[in-house]
C-alpha cells in the first residue's frame, strides 16, 4: 500500500461518514449515527498512522508525495488537478486532526446524545473533518482553497447549528463573512502566484519560487501578504479575529474541535507550509509575525476579564495561535507545530470541561454565577486542572515546553527578535493569570445551586431553557445546549476522550524536551530544510535558562491569580472599581467590533440603502420613465393638432407644401 | 405677353383658393375654392401648352375639367347628404373625428 | 391690344376668384365664380386654346354652375359666423397663401428656362381647335378618355348614393 | 384631316375591360331584381378574372395605348395585391351596414370603380392617365367613405377626405403642370427627356413641380405632415372600406410614386431623396407617437398606418431595385397583416355595444379564440417580430436602406418599431391579459361605436364564416410568409426588377 | 439531429393543443424530456477536441436576402443548449404538477419558448440568430402578462405593464441589432453577394469605422438582455411578475444569451472594437457587479435577491468574456452554465415557499428547515453553488473568471473580486431568512414548514445533483469549451485585420 494510498483512505472515510449520516438522517438510529460518524474518524486516524508507517520506511529526505485522482479543471494553462501533496509536515497535521477529532467525536458521541439534531451533528463533523484534510492535504492552491472554504463552511454550519437561535445564525455569518474575506485573500495570492509562476501546484511553485523572485521583492511580498489575510481571517488573528469569540455560540463540542483544535491552527500551517515564500519575503515575515505578537497580548488582556467562560477560553485561543504564528514566521517551524500539537491537546480538554459545566449549569456560561463544581464534578475539575496547567505552562507539562521553545528560538534569533522572547513571557505570565482566574471562580468555593443539586441528588438542574444572550426562550425542536445534555460524570465516552486528552496534555511535551529528545523537530525538519532560518538553534543550555523562566512566570501567575481570586476575592472588584476605564475597555474587547461594525458594516449598509431608495428610483426607472414621458408629453401634441377641423388639416398640408417647396428651391441650382 | 405673367397669374388664383379653402366653412364655398384651385392648373397647362407650342396640355385642362365636375358632383352630393341628416352645414362643425 | 384685353381678363379672374372666397352669401360666391370661368375663358382664348375656351363655358359656367345654383337654392346658403374656432388660422392662412404665391413665383421668375419669357411659338392655323383637340383625345389620350368617362359614370353613380331619397334598407 | 387610329393591344387592356364590363353589370345587378344579392358575387368573379388577365400577363412587360399605360411585373404585382385586398373587402362588406344603405349594386361597382383606378395608376406612364387613374380611384372611395349615412362619423369622413383629397389633387395637378410646361411632355419617358433636353437639372420650375407632386402622393400614402385625414377617415368610413382604403390606396399610390419618381425624375435624384427622406423619417415618429394612447382600434391602424407608410417609403427613398422590391414585399405583407387585423375588427364591431373600441376585444382571447389568434398574429407583424411576414419585410426594408446608404433611416426604423410596440401589444394585451386599470363595467358605449346611429348588434358574428375566414386565412399568411417568405420574395423581386 | 433538436419542442406543443387539458402537461414534460434526450444524446456524440462546428445543418432560407438556416453546435453553445435542455424539463415538469389555468397555451408558449432559445444558442447564420434572439421575448411576453401576478398592491406594476416594459426596453437593443446585423452583411459583402453566415462574416471582416457603431448596436441588445448595470430598468418589475416556472428558466438561460452573443458574435466579427472599448465593457460589468450585489443584499423581496444577484452574476461572466483571454472566456462560458443551473432552483425553491408562506419577503420567512430538512439541504447546496463556494462548480468558473481579468487587467480584478465577499452575504442571508431563525410570528412556529413532495422532489433533486456532479468535474465542461473559445479569443487577440477594400461607409 502506497503511502498516498492511505492519504486517499483519510480523505475518504470522513467524507463516506458525512454523507452517510446525511442520508440516514431517518433511518440511522441516533447511536448508530454518532458511532458511525467516530468510526469514520477512528479509521481516518488509523489510515493516518499507516501511512506513517510507510512513511518512516522511507528516506527522510524524499519523505513527500504527489498524488492526483483527475484534472479538475485544468485547461487555458491552469493546472488544477484534483491532487493531494502528503510529507511529514501534512502528515503531522492529519495525524494531530485525526486524533483530536476522534477524541472530540467519541466527547460528542456522549454530550450530544439528547440533541434533536444528532445526525446533522455528526454529518457537519465529520464533513468538518474531511475538509480539515483536504486543507492539510491539497497538492495545489486551488485545493488548499477549496478545503480552507469547506472548513469556513462547516464552521459556519456548526456555529449556527442550533440554527432557531438569532445569537447562533448571526454569529454563524459573521463567522462565514469573514472567512470568505480570507479566501479571497488566497485566492488573490494564487493568482499572483499564477502569474508569476505561471502554476498552482505545491511541487511547481516551491520549486521555482527561489529561482524566481529576489528577496523581498514586491510581487513576493505581495503574495505572502495576501496568504496573510487568509491565515488571520482563519486563526482570528487581529484584526480578523471577532468571529472566534461569537462563534462560541456552537456547542461546545463544536468549540473544542474546530475553534480550539485544529481549524483555527490553518493559519499557522498555512504559513509554515509555504515558509519558502515568507523566507523570500522577509518583511512580510515580520509582519507576521508582529501581528501575532498583537494577538497574543490583546487576547490576554481580553481574556482577563471575560465573564463567559468559553468565551474566555476563546480568547485565550487566540493569544496561544499567537504564539504559533509567532514561532513560524520568525521560523521555529518546528516549535510552532509543536506548540499546535499540544494546544490541540489542552485547549480541546479545557472545552470538554467547560462543556461539561456549563451543561450543568443548564446553559449558563456567566463564571460569577458558578462555583464549588470542584466537589460537585470531582472528574471534570480534575481534567479541567490538567488543562488549565498545561496553558499556564505549568513546569512539565506540555504548554510548559512548547511555548518556551518558541520563546528560546526567538532569544537565539537575537535582534529585534528578543521583543518577542520579552514579550511572549508577559503574555505566558497574563495567560497564567486568566487561566487560573476561571479556575478558582469555577471549582473551589461554596457551591452554586446547581452545583449543589448535583452534589445533593447527582442529578442536573433542570432549568427552562433560555437564551442568555436574547433571554428570549429556547426552542427546542431543533436541538437545545443545555440541562439535557449530559456531564463528563454522567457519560462514560466523555470520561475516556477527556481522561486521554488529560493524560496528553500533561505529558504530551515530553517527546521534545531540548537535550532530551527532538522528536517533532526531526521528524520535520526535512520539510523546512530549505528555509536558512532553521539553522539557528538556541543552545540546549539557553533552552533550559528559557524554561526556567518560564516555569518562574507561570508559577508567579498562578500564585497572582491565587491572591486575587481566593486569598482576597473582593480585590478584583476593587480593581475594576479602580480602573474603571481600563476594564471597560478590555470587557468591550478594545472596541473592535465597534470598529468594524462601523467602519465596513454600516458603510455597506448605506451604500445598498442609497442604490436601493435614490438611485434605483431616479436615475434607473428615470431613465425609462424620462423617455416615456417624452414620448407621451410628443404625443399630447400631435393628438392636440389632430383636432378635427378639416380647415386646420388643410392648413398643415398647405404648410408641409410650402415647406417642401422652400427646400427644393433652396436646393434648386 | 410673355407666358410668365399668366403662370404669375395662375399661381395668384391657386394661392387664393387655398386661402379660401383655409378660412372658409361652408362646404359649398370650400368647393367653389378648389375649382378655383384646379383652374389655376387649367390656367397654367394651357399656357404651357401654348410655350412648349403642343396641345397637350389643352387636353389634359380638358380632362380636369371633367374631373372637377365629378368631384363637384360628389361633393354637392355629399352635401346634400349631409343637409338630409340635419348636419349643420359647416365644416367646423363635423368634428366627432379627433385626436 | 393684347396686353388690354389680358389685364382685364386677369383682372375679372382674379376678381372673381376673391369674389368667391369673400363673400358671405354662398349664392354670390357661386356668382363670383361664373365671373372668375368667363374671365378665364377669355385667357384661354387669348392662349390660342379655343376649344378649351369653349368647354369651359359651356361645361362650366354652364352645366356645373347651374347644379351649384340648384344646391345652394335647395340646401340654402345661410352665411357663417365671423367667429373663427381654430386659433390662429386666421393668422396663418394669409401667410400661407402669400408663401405659396411667392414661391411659385420664384419658382416661375428663377427658372432658366428661355421659353417662359417668350410669347411661345409661333403655331400653326388651328393650333387648339377642336380637331386638334379631337383627334389627340382619340389618339394619343384614347385611355384617359375613356377612363374619364368612366370615371363620370362612377361620380353619378355615387352621387346617386348620396343624394338620392332613401329607399327604407330592410333589416 | 387624317385620323390614324391608336393601335390599341386587346390583350394588354383586357384586365381593365374586364374591370369595365365587371362595373357595368354590377351596377346592371342593383337594376334588376333577381340579381340584387348577387352583386358580391358579381363583384368576386370580376375581380378573379381580372386577376387572372392580370397574372396571364405576368413577366411580359408591355406599353399600351400610345404609351399611356405600362403593363409590367410592377403595375402587376401592386394590382394583384389591391385586388386582394378589394376581395377581402367585399366579403367583409357582407352584412355591413353601408351595402344597404347605399345599395349593394352601387356600393361594389363603387368599389370595383376605384380598383379600376388602382390598376390603372399601377400602369400609369403618362401625366394624364396618372391623373385621372388617380381620381378613378380617390373619387369613388370619397362616396365610399360616406356610405354609412346614418352616421354622422361617415359623412364627416367623407367630406374631410373629399376635401383634403381635392386639395392634395389640386396641387398634384399643379406640380403636373409645371413638370409639363418645363419639358411640353406627358409621358414619363418624355418628361425625363425633356429635363435633360431643356438642360433644366435643378431648375426651380421642375424642383417646385416635383414638390407639388410628392405633396399629393405623400398625400395619398398618408406620409405626414400630410397625414392627417388618416385617422379620422379610417375611423369614420365603414370598416371594409377602411381596410380596403388602408392597403389598396397606399398600395397604387406607392406604385405610381415608384414609377412617377424613378422613371420621369430619375435624373432629379439627388434633390427629392433627402427631402423623402426626411418625410419618412417623420412620419414614422408621428405616426407612431400619435396612434399612443388611442381607444378606437380603427384610428390606431390609421395612426399605425401613417408610420407604416414611413416605413414604406423608405423604399421608394433609396430609388433601387431592391427598394422597390422591398417596399412591394413590404405592402404584400401589409395587406394580409392589415386584413387580419380588419376582419377581427369587423366582426366585434358587429358582435359587442363597444363599436372598434379597444375595450372590444377585451378577454378575446379566452372568449373567440378564432378571433383573437388572427388579430395577435397581425398585431405582432406589424410590430415586426420574428416568424411572421412583418419581420421579413422590415428585414427587407433596412437591408435595402443600408445598401442604400440610408443608414439612419434605418434605425429610425427601429426606433418606430420600438415606440410602435406600445399600442401593438396594448391590444394584444387586451385580449389575453387582465386588464391594466380596472375599466368601468361595460355598457358605456364607445364614442364611435354606438352613438344613437348604433349598428344593431349581431352576437353571432364572431362565428361567421365571412369574418372568421378571412381573419384566419389572413394571419395564416402572414405566418407562412414570415417562415417561408421565399415565394413572396421571388414576386416582390420581379416587380423590383420591372423598374431597373 | 440537430432539426429534432431545434424543433421537437414546437411539435410537441403545437400536438399539446389538441390534447384533453388534463394530459397536456404531462405530454409537455415528455417533450422537453425528448428534446433533452436529444440534447445530451449530441453532447456525448460531440468532439470536444474539435475547435469547429459540428452537426453543421445549412441550407439557403431567403436565397434573396442571403438568409440562411444554418445550424450547428461548437464548445461555446453545446453546454448552453443542454442546460436549455434541462432547466426546460425542470421548469416544465414543475408547472405540469401544478394545474394553471389555460394550460394548453401555457405549456404551448413553454415549448416555442424553448425552440426559439435553442434556436438563438444554435444559430450560426447572423440573422437567424436575430430572429431567434428576437422571437424569445414573445413567449415570455405571453408568460409573463398572462400568468404573472400583478403588483398594483404593493405599489408596483399590473403584469402586463411589467411585461410590456421588459419587452420594449429588450427589443430597444434587438432591433438596433437586426440593423446593425445587416450592415455588417452588406458592409462585409462590399457590392459582392450579401450573405449572413456567421462564418463567411468571420473571413470577410469589416473595417473599424462601420466595427464601431455596429459593435455598440451589438452590445446594447446584448446588455440590456443580460440585463447589465444602468439597463436592467425592467429586470425588477418583470421578475415580480412573473410566474415562477417561466421565470426560472427565463433567468436561467435567456440572459445568458446575451453573453453567448458577445462570444458568437461581437468578439469574432469586430475584433478591433472589441479591443478598443474593452476597458468601457469591463467597468459597465464591474458596476453590474456591485451594484447587483449591493441591491442584492438590501432587497427583501426574495425574486429581487435572485434577479439581483444574476445581474452581478452576469457582470463576472461579461467581465470574463472581455478579458479577452482563454481562461477568461472559459469561465465565462462555465459560469453561464452553472448560474443556469443554480439560478433555476432557486425560483423553484422560491415557488415551493410561496405555496408554504403566501409570500415572497424575506421578512415574513423563517424557520423553513425544521421540518423541512431535504429542502433545507437542496436549498443550502443551491445556495453554496450561488455564492461561488470553493469545490462549486460555480468557484471554478469564477476562479477563472476572475484570474483572466486579473492577468489582463489586475485592477479590476481586485475591484471585481470584492463582489465574491458580498455574495456570500446576500446568498446566505437568503438561505437562513428563509430557512433558519424562527418565524416571525411564535404561535405558528414550524407549521409552515412542511417536507417537499415527490413531485417537488423530482424537480429539484435533479437540478441539484447536476449542481453537484459538476462540483466534482468542471473539466467536463471546460475541455469541450476550451477549444472554441481559444479560437475564438485568438481572434480577437491576433485581430483579424480588415481587408483594406472595406473603408468606413
Amino acid at each position: 500500500m502506497s503511502v498516498s494510498f492511505w492519504a486517499w483512505l483519510v480523505l475518504l472515510f470522513p467524507l463516506l461518514g458525512s454523507i452517510g449520516i446525511a442520508l440516514g438522517y431517518r433511518a440511522l438510529p441516533r447511536k448508530a449515527a454518532g458511532m458511525i460518524g467516530t468510526a469514520a474518524i477512528g479509521l481516518a486516524f488509523a489510515c493516518g498512522v499507516a501511512a506513517l508507517i510507510s512513511l518512516l520506511g522511507e528516506d527522510p529526505e524524499a519523505r513527500h508525495h504527489a498524488s492526483s485522482l483527475w484534472d479538475y479543471a485544468s485547461v487555458a494553462g491552469l493546472d488544477i488537478k484534483l491532487g493531494i501533496y502528503l510529507d511529514q509536515l501534512s502528515l503531522f497535521m492529519v495525524l494531530v486532526v485525526t486524533g483530536v477529532s476522534t477524541l472530540i467525536h467519541l466527547y460528542s458521541y456522549g454530550y450530544m446524545q439528547s440533541d434533536e439534531g444528532y445526525h446533522r451533528f455528526f454529518s457537519y463533523l465529520n464533513f468538518f473533518v474531511f475538509s480539515m484534510l483536504l486543507l492539510v492535504l491539497a497538492g495545489n492552491f486551488v485545493l488548499l482553497i477549496v478545503g480552507w472554504a469547506f472548513v469556513g463552511f462547516a464552521s459556519y454550519a456548526l456555529i449556527s447549528f442550533w440554527y432557531r437561535r438569532e445569537t447562533a445564525t448571526r454569529a454563524g455569518m459573521k463567522a462565514f463573512v469573514i472567512n470568505v474575506v480570507g479566501d479571497i485573500g488566497l485566492v488573490l495570492a494564487a493568482f499572483l502566484i499564477f502569474r508569476e509562476l505561471g502554476s498552482f501546484d505545491y511541487g511547481t511553485v516551491f520549486a521555482k519560487a527561489p529561482e524566481v523572485f529576489s528577496t523581498n521583492q514586491w510581487s513576493v511580498t505581495a503574495i505572502c501578504l495576501l496568504l496573510l489575510v487568509g491565515a488571520f481571517a482563519k486563526s482570528a488573528q487581529l484584526p480578523l479575529h471577532t468571529w472566534l469569540p461569537d462563534a462560541m455560540e456552537g456547542p461546545t463540542p463544536v468549540s473544542s474541535l474546530i475553534h480550539a483544535a485544529t481549524m483555527v491552527t490553518a493559519g499557522v500551517y498555512l504559513i509554515a507550509r509555504t515558509h519558502i515564500l515568507f523566507v523570500l519575503a522577509p518583511t512580510a515575515a515580520d509582519i507576521a509575525a508582529f501581528v501575532g505578537l498583537a494577538t497574543l497580548l490583546v487576547a490576554a488582556t481580553i481574556a482577563l476579564v471575560m465573564t463567559d467562560l468559553k468565551r474566555a477560553i476563546a480568547y485565550s485561543t487566540m493569544s496561544q495561535i499567537g504564539y504559533m504564528v509567532v514561532g513560524v514566521s520568525i521560523g521555529a517551524y518546528s516549535a510552532g507545530m509543536f506548540h499546535l500539537m499540544t494546544h490541540a491537546f489542552f485547549k480541546a480538554l479545557l472545552f470538554m470541561a467547560a462543556g461539561s459545566i456549563i451543561a450543568a449549569m443548564a446553559n449558563e456560561q456567566n463564571i460569577d454565577k458558578m462555583s464549588g463544581f470542584g466537589k460537585a464534578m470531582r472528574f471534570t475539575s480534575i481534567t479541567m486542572l490538567c488543562g488549565g496547567l498545561a496553558l499556564a505552562a505549568f513546569p512539565l507539562t506540555s504548554g510548559f515546553f512548547s511555548k518556551d521553545e518558541i520563546l528560546a528560538y526567538a532569544g537565539a534569533r537575537g535582534g529585534m527578535y528578543i521583543v518577542f522572547t520579552v514579550l511572549g513571557y508577559f503574555g505566558a505570565f497574563l495567560t497564567a493569570i486568566y487561566t487560573f482566574r476561571l479556575i478558582f471562580r469555577v471549582l473551589p468555593g461554596k457551591p452554586c445551586p446547581e452545583a449543589q443539586e448535583l452534589i445533593d441528588t447527582g442529578h442536573v438542574h433542570h432549568a427552562h431553557p433560555f437564551n442568555p444572550a436574547t433571554g428570549e426562550e429556547e426552542d427546542t425542536d431543533v436541538g437545545f445546549p443545555g440541562a439535557e445534555h449530559h456531564i463528563a460524570e454522567q457519560s462514560a465516552p466523555m470520561r475516556v476522550a477527556m481522561a486521554v486528552l488529560a493524560f496528553l496534555a500533561l505529558v504530551g511535551g515530553l517527546i521534545q524536551v531540548p537535550g532530551v529528545d527532538d522528536v517533532i523537530a526531526n521528524w520535520l525538519d526535512p520539510v523546512f530544510a530549505d528555509s536558512p532560518l532553521t539553522a539557528i538553534h538556541p543552545s540546549v543550555e539557553w533552552s533550559w535558562i528559557g524554561l526556567g523562566i518560564g516555569a518562574v512566570i507561570s508559577l508567579a501567575g498562578i500564585w497572582a491569580a491565587h491572591w486575587l481570586y481566593i486569598a482576597n476575592p473582593e480585590r478584583p472588584r476593587a480593581l475594576e472599581a479602580r480602573l474603571q476605564g481600563v476594564h471597560d475597555f478590555l470587557f468591550r474587547k478594545w472596541y473592535f467590533d465597534e470598529a468594524i461594525d462601523f467602519l465596513v458594516v454600516r458603510p455597506a449598509l448605506a451604500i445598498g440603502r442609497f442604490a436601493n431608495r435614490v438611485f434605483e428610483r431616479l436615475v434607473v426607472d428615470g431613465l425609462v420613465t424620462g423617455t416615456e414621458e417624452t414620448v407621451r408629453g410628443t404625443s399630447g401634441v400631435i393628438r392636440a393638432v389632430q383636432n378635427g377641423f378639416v380647415r386646420s388639416y388643410a392648413l398643415l398640408l398647405i404648410a408641409g407644401f410650402a415647406g417642401l417647396a422652400l427646400y427644393f428651391l433652396l436646393s434648386s441650382s | 405677353m410673355n407666358i410668365t405673367w399668366y403662370i404669375v397669374l395662375s399661381s395668384l388664383l391657386f394661392a387664393t383658393g387655398v386661402l379660401g379653402i383655409l378660412l372658409r366653412r361652408s362646404p359649398m364655398v370650400i368647393l367653389l375654392c378648389l375649382e378655383l384651385m384646379l383652374n389655376a392648373g387649367n390656367l397654367a397647362l394651357v399656357a404651357f401648352s401654348r410655350m412648349v407650342g403642343n396641345e397637350q396640355g389643352q387636353v389634359f385642362a380638358v380632362i380636369v375639367m371633367v374631373i372637377a365636375a365629378c368631384e363637384v358632383v360628389v361633393g354637392l352630393g355629399l352635401i346634400v347628404a349631409i343637409f338630409r341628416r340635419r348636419l349643420p352645414l359647416n365644416v367646423d362643425d363635423l368634428r366627432e373625428l379627433r385626436g | 391690344m393684347e396686353a388690354v384685353v389680358f389685364f382685364v381678363a386677369a383682372i375679372g379672374a382674379l376678381g372673381g376668384a376673391i369674389g368667391v372666397i369673400a363673400m358671405r352669401n354662398p349664392f354670390y360666391s357661386v356668382l363670383a365664380l361664373i365671373i372668375h370661368l368667363f374671365s378665364l375663358a377669355a385667357l384661354f382664348l387669348l392662349l390660342t386654346a379655343a376649344f378649351v375656351a369653349a368647354a369651359q363655358v359651356v361645361v362650366y359656367a354652364g352645366a356645373v354652375m347651374v347644379l351649384y345654383v340648384f344646391v345652394v337654392a335647395y340646401v340654402g346658403g345661410g352665411g357663417e359666423s365671423a367667429w373663427e374656432p381654430i386659433p390662429g388660422q386666421r393668422l396663418l392662412a394669409p401667410l400661407l397663401a402669400i408663401a405659396l404665391f411667392v414661391e411659385l413665383s420664384i419658382a416661375v421668375l428663377g427658372s432658366a428656362l428661355k421659353a417662359l419669357e417668350t410669347h411661345g411659338p409661333d403655331v400653326n392655323e388651328g393650333f387648339g381647335d377642336p380637331a386638334a383637340i379631337g383627334r389627340l383625345l382619340l389618339e394619343k389620350f384614347l385611355l384617359p378618355f375613356e377612363a374619364s368617362s368612366i370615371l363620370l359614370l362612377l361620380a353619378a353613380v355615387g352621387a346617386i348614393v348620396l343624394a338620392a331619397r332613401r329607399r327604407e334598407v330592410e333589416a | 384631316m387624317n385620323f390614324n387610329e391608336p393601335h390599341i393591344d386587346y390583350a394588354g387592356i383586357s384586365p381593365l375591360i374586364a374591370l369595365t364590363v365587371g362595373i357595368c353589370v354590377v351596377l346592371l345587378s342593383a337594376v334588376f331584381k333577381p340579381f340584387r344579392r348577387s352583386a358580391p358575387l358579381l363583384t368576386l368573379v370580376t375581380l378573379g378574372a381580372t386577376a387572372g388577365l392580370l397574372i396571364w400577363h405576368w413577366d411580359d412587360p408591355r406599353n399600351l395605348i400610345t404609351g399611356a399605360l405600362r403593363l409590367d411585373d410592377l403595375a402587376i404585382s401592386i394590382s394583384l395585391i389591391a385586388i386582394l385586398v378589394a376581395a377581402f373587402c367585399v366579403v367583409l362588406s357582407i352584412g355591413e351596414r353601408a351595402t344597404e344603405e347605399a345599395g349593394s349594386g352601387e356600393y361594389h361597382s363603387l368599389l370595383l370603380g376605384s380598383v379600376l383606378g388602382m390598376v390603372l395608376l399601377s400602369q400609369a406612364t403618362n401625366l394624364v392617365t396618372f391623373f385621372v387613374a388617380l381620381e378613378t380611384l380617390s373619387i369613388p372611395l370619397y362616396i365610399l367613405c360616406a356610405t354609412n349615412l346614418r352616421r354622422e362619423g361617415s359623412l364627416e369622413s367623407g367630406l374631410k377626405y373629399l376635401i383634403v383629397g381635392s386639395i392634395g389633387s389640386a396641387t398634384l395637378l399643379y406640380g403636373m403642370a409645371f413638370l409639363y410646361g418645363g419639358t411640353g411632355a406627358t409621358g414619363f419617358q418624355g418628361i425625363a427627356a425633356g429635363i435633360a433636353h431643356n438642360g433644366l437639372d435643378g431648375d426651380p420650375l421642375i424642383l417646385i413641380g416635383i414638390a407639388m407632386a410628392a405633396v399629393g402622393l405623400a398625400f395619398k400614402t398618408s406620409i405626414a405632415p400630410f397625414h392627417q385625414w388618416t385617422p379620422d377617415v379610417y375611423q369614420g368610413a365603414p370598416t371594409p372600406i377602411t381596410s380596403f382604403m388602408a392597403v389598396a390606396t397606399k398600395a397604387a399610390a406607392f406604385a405610381v410614386f415608384l414609377r412617377f419618381f424613378d422613371v420621369a425624375l430619375g435624373s432629379q435624384l439627388d434633390s427629392w431623396q433627402p427631402a423623402l427622406a426626411a418625410l419618412a423619417a417623420i412620419s414614422i415618429v408621428v405616426g407612431n407617437v400619435g396612434a399612443l394612447g388611442q381607444d378606437s382600434l380603427k384610428r390606431i391602424m390609421g395612426w399605425s398606418g401613417v408610420a407604416q407608410a414611413g416605413y414604406m417609403l423608405g423604399g421608394v427613398v433609396v430609388a433601387s431595385e431592391a427598394g422597390t422590391s422591398s417596399l412591394v414585399f413590404y405592402l404584400a405583407a401589409y395587406a394580409f397583416m392589415n386584413l387580419a387585423a380588419f376582419a377581427v375588427i369587423v366582426a366585434r364591431e358587429r358582435e359587442t355595444v363597444y363599436g372598434d373600441d379597444i375595450r372590444a376585444v377585451r378577454g378575446l382571447g379566452a372568449e373567440r379564440p378564432a378571433l383573437a389568434w388572427p388579430l395577435t398574429i397581425s398585431m405582432l407583424a406589424l410590430a415586426g417580430l420574428p416568424a411572421t411576414a412583418g419581420f421579413i419585410g422590415k428585414l427587407y426594408l433596412i437591408e435595402a436602406l443600408v445598401e442604400g446608404d440610408y443608414t439612419w433611416l434605418a434605425v429610425f426604423i427601429a426606433i418606430g418599431t420600438m415606440i410602435s410596440l406600445a399600442y401593438y401589444l396594448r391590444i394584444v394585451a387586451a385580449m389575453w391579459m387582465r386588464p391594466e386599470r380596472e375599466t368601468v363595467p361595460g355598457g358605456t358605449p364607445a364614442i364611435a361605436g354606438a352613438s344613437p346611429e348604433a349598428d344593431p348588434v349581431d352576437p353571432e358574428a364572431g362565428r361567421r364564416w365571412y369574418l372568421v375566414g378571412p381573419a384566419v386565412l389572413a394571419a395564416t399568411a402572414t405566418v407562412f410568409f414570415g417562415v417561408i417568405p421565399q415565394p413572396l420574395v421571388d414576386f416582390a423581386s420581379h416587380a423590383g426588377a420591372a423598374l431597373f | 439531429m440537430i432539426n429534432v433538436l431545434l424543433w421537437a419542442p414546437l411539435a410537441f406543443g403545437l400536438v399539446g393543443l389538441f390534447l384533453p387539458r388534463r394530459a397536456v402537461g404531462p405530454w409537455a414534460v415528455l417533450g422537453a424530456l425528448v428534446t433533452l434526450g436529444v440534447a445530451v444524446g449530441m453532447t456525448i456524440g460531440f468532439n470536444g477536441s474539435d475547435s469547429g462546428l459540428q452537426y453543421v445543418e445549412s441550407t439557403p432560407w431567403i436565397s434573396g436576402l442571403g438568409v440562411d438556416y444554418s445550424l450547428g453546435l461548437d464548445g461555446l453553445n453545446l453546454f448552453l443548449v443542454l442546460l436549455t435542455a434541462v432547466l426546460w424539463t425542470g421548469g416544465v415538469a414543475f408547472a405540469a404538477f401544478r394545474d394553471y389555468e389555460r394550460p394548453k397555451t401555457f405549456f404551448f408558449l413553454m415549448l416555442v419558448a424553448e425552440t426559439a432559445t435553442l434556436g438563438s444558442f444554435l444559430a450560426q447564420d447572423l440573422l437567424l440568430f436575430v430572429l431567434f434572439f428576437d422571437f424569445m421575448l414573445v413567449p415570455f411576453y405571453f408568460l409573463f402578462g398572462a400568468w404573472g401576478h400583478d403588483r398594483t398592491a404593493e405599489g408596483g406594476m399590473t403584469a402586463s405593464g411589467a411585461t410590456l416594459k421588459m419587452i420594449i426596453y429588450t427589443l430597444i437593443g434587438s432591433l438596433l441589432m437586426l440593423v446593425a446585423a445587416i450592415a455588417t452583411a452588406i458592409i462585409s459583402a462590399d457590392g459582392g453577394h450579401i450573405t449572413f453566415s456567421i462564418q463567411a462574416l468571420q473571413e470577410q471582416g469589416i473595417g473599424l469605422g462601420s466595427q464601431r457603431w455596429i459593435f455598440w448596436f451589438f452590445a446594447a441588445a446584448f446588455l440590456v438582455k443580460m440585463p447589465a448595470f444602468l439597463l436592467h430598468g425592467w429586470m425588477p418589475d418583470a421578475y415580480r411578475a412573473a410566474p415562477l416556472p417561466a421565470l426560472a428558466v427565463f433567468s436561467g438561460v435567456l440572459a445568458k444569451v446575451g453573453a453567448y452573443g458577445f462570444l458568437r458574435i461581437v468578439l469574432p466579427l469586430f475584433p478591433e472594437a472589441t479591443v478598443e472599448f474593452q476597458e468601457i465593457i469591463l467597468v459597465i460589468a464591474l458596476a453590474s457587479i456591485l451594484y447587483g450585489s449591493v441591491m442584492a443584499f438590501t432587497q427583501t423581496n426574495v425574486r429581487l435577491i435572485a434577479g439581483y444577484s444574476s445581474v452581478a452574476q452576469l457582470g463576472f461572466i461579461t467581465a470574463g468574456i472581455f478579458a479577452l483571454r482563454a481562461d477568461g472566456a472559459d469561465g465565462a462560458v462555465l459560469q453561464m452554465v452553472n448560474h443556469g443551473l443554480v439560478v433555476a432552483p432557486i425560483f423553484i425553491i422560491v415557488a415551493i415557499l410561496l405555496e408554504r408562506t403566501g409570500t415572497e419577503d424575506i421578512r415574513e420567512m423563517g424557520g423553513m428547515a425544521l421540518r423541512a430538512p431535504v429542502l433545507a439541504a437542496l436549498f443550502l447546496i443551491v445556495a453554496l453553488a450561488t455564492l461561488a463556494m470553493p469545490g462549486s462548480s460555480n468557484f471554478i468558473g469564477e476562479f477563472y473568471i476572475l484570474n483572466g481579468l486579473f492577468q489582463a487587467k489586475i485592477v479590476f480584478a481586485f475591484i471585481a473580486i470584492s463582489g465574491v465577499a458580498m455574495s456570500a452575504y446576500y446568498a446566505l442571508r437568503l438561505y437562513q431568512g428563509t430557512m433558519h431563525n424562527r418565524l416571525p410570528n411564535q404561535q405558528n412556529k414550524g407549521l409552515l414548514s412542511r417536507e417537499i413532495g415527490w413531485r417537488d422532489a423530482v424537480v429539484l433533486v435533479p437540478l441539484v445533483l447536476c449542481i453537484v456532479a459538476l462540483a466534482f468535474y468542471p473539466q467536463l465542461i471546460l475541455k469541450r469549451t476550451n477549444p472554441s473559445v481559444q479560437q475564438t479569443i485568438a481572434k480577437v487577440t491576433k485581430g483579424s485585420a480588415p481587408n483594406g477594400k472595406l473603408a468606413e461607409r
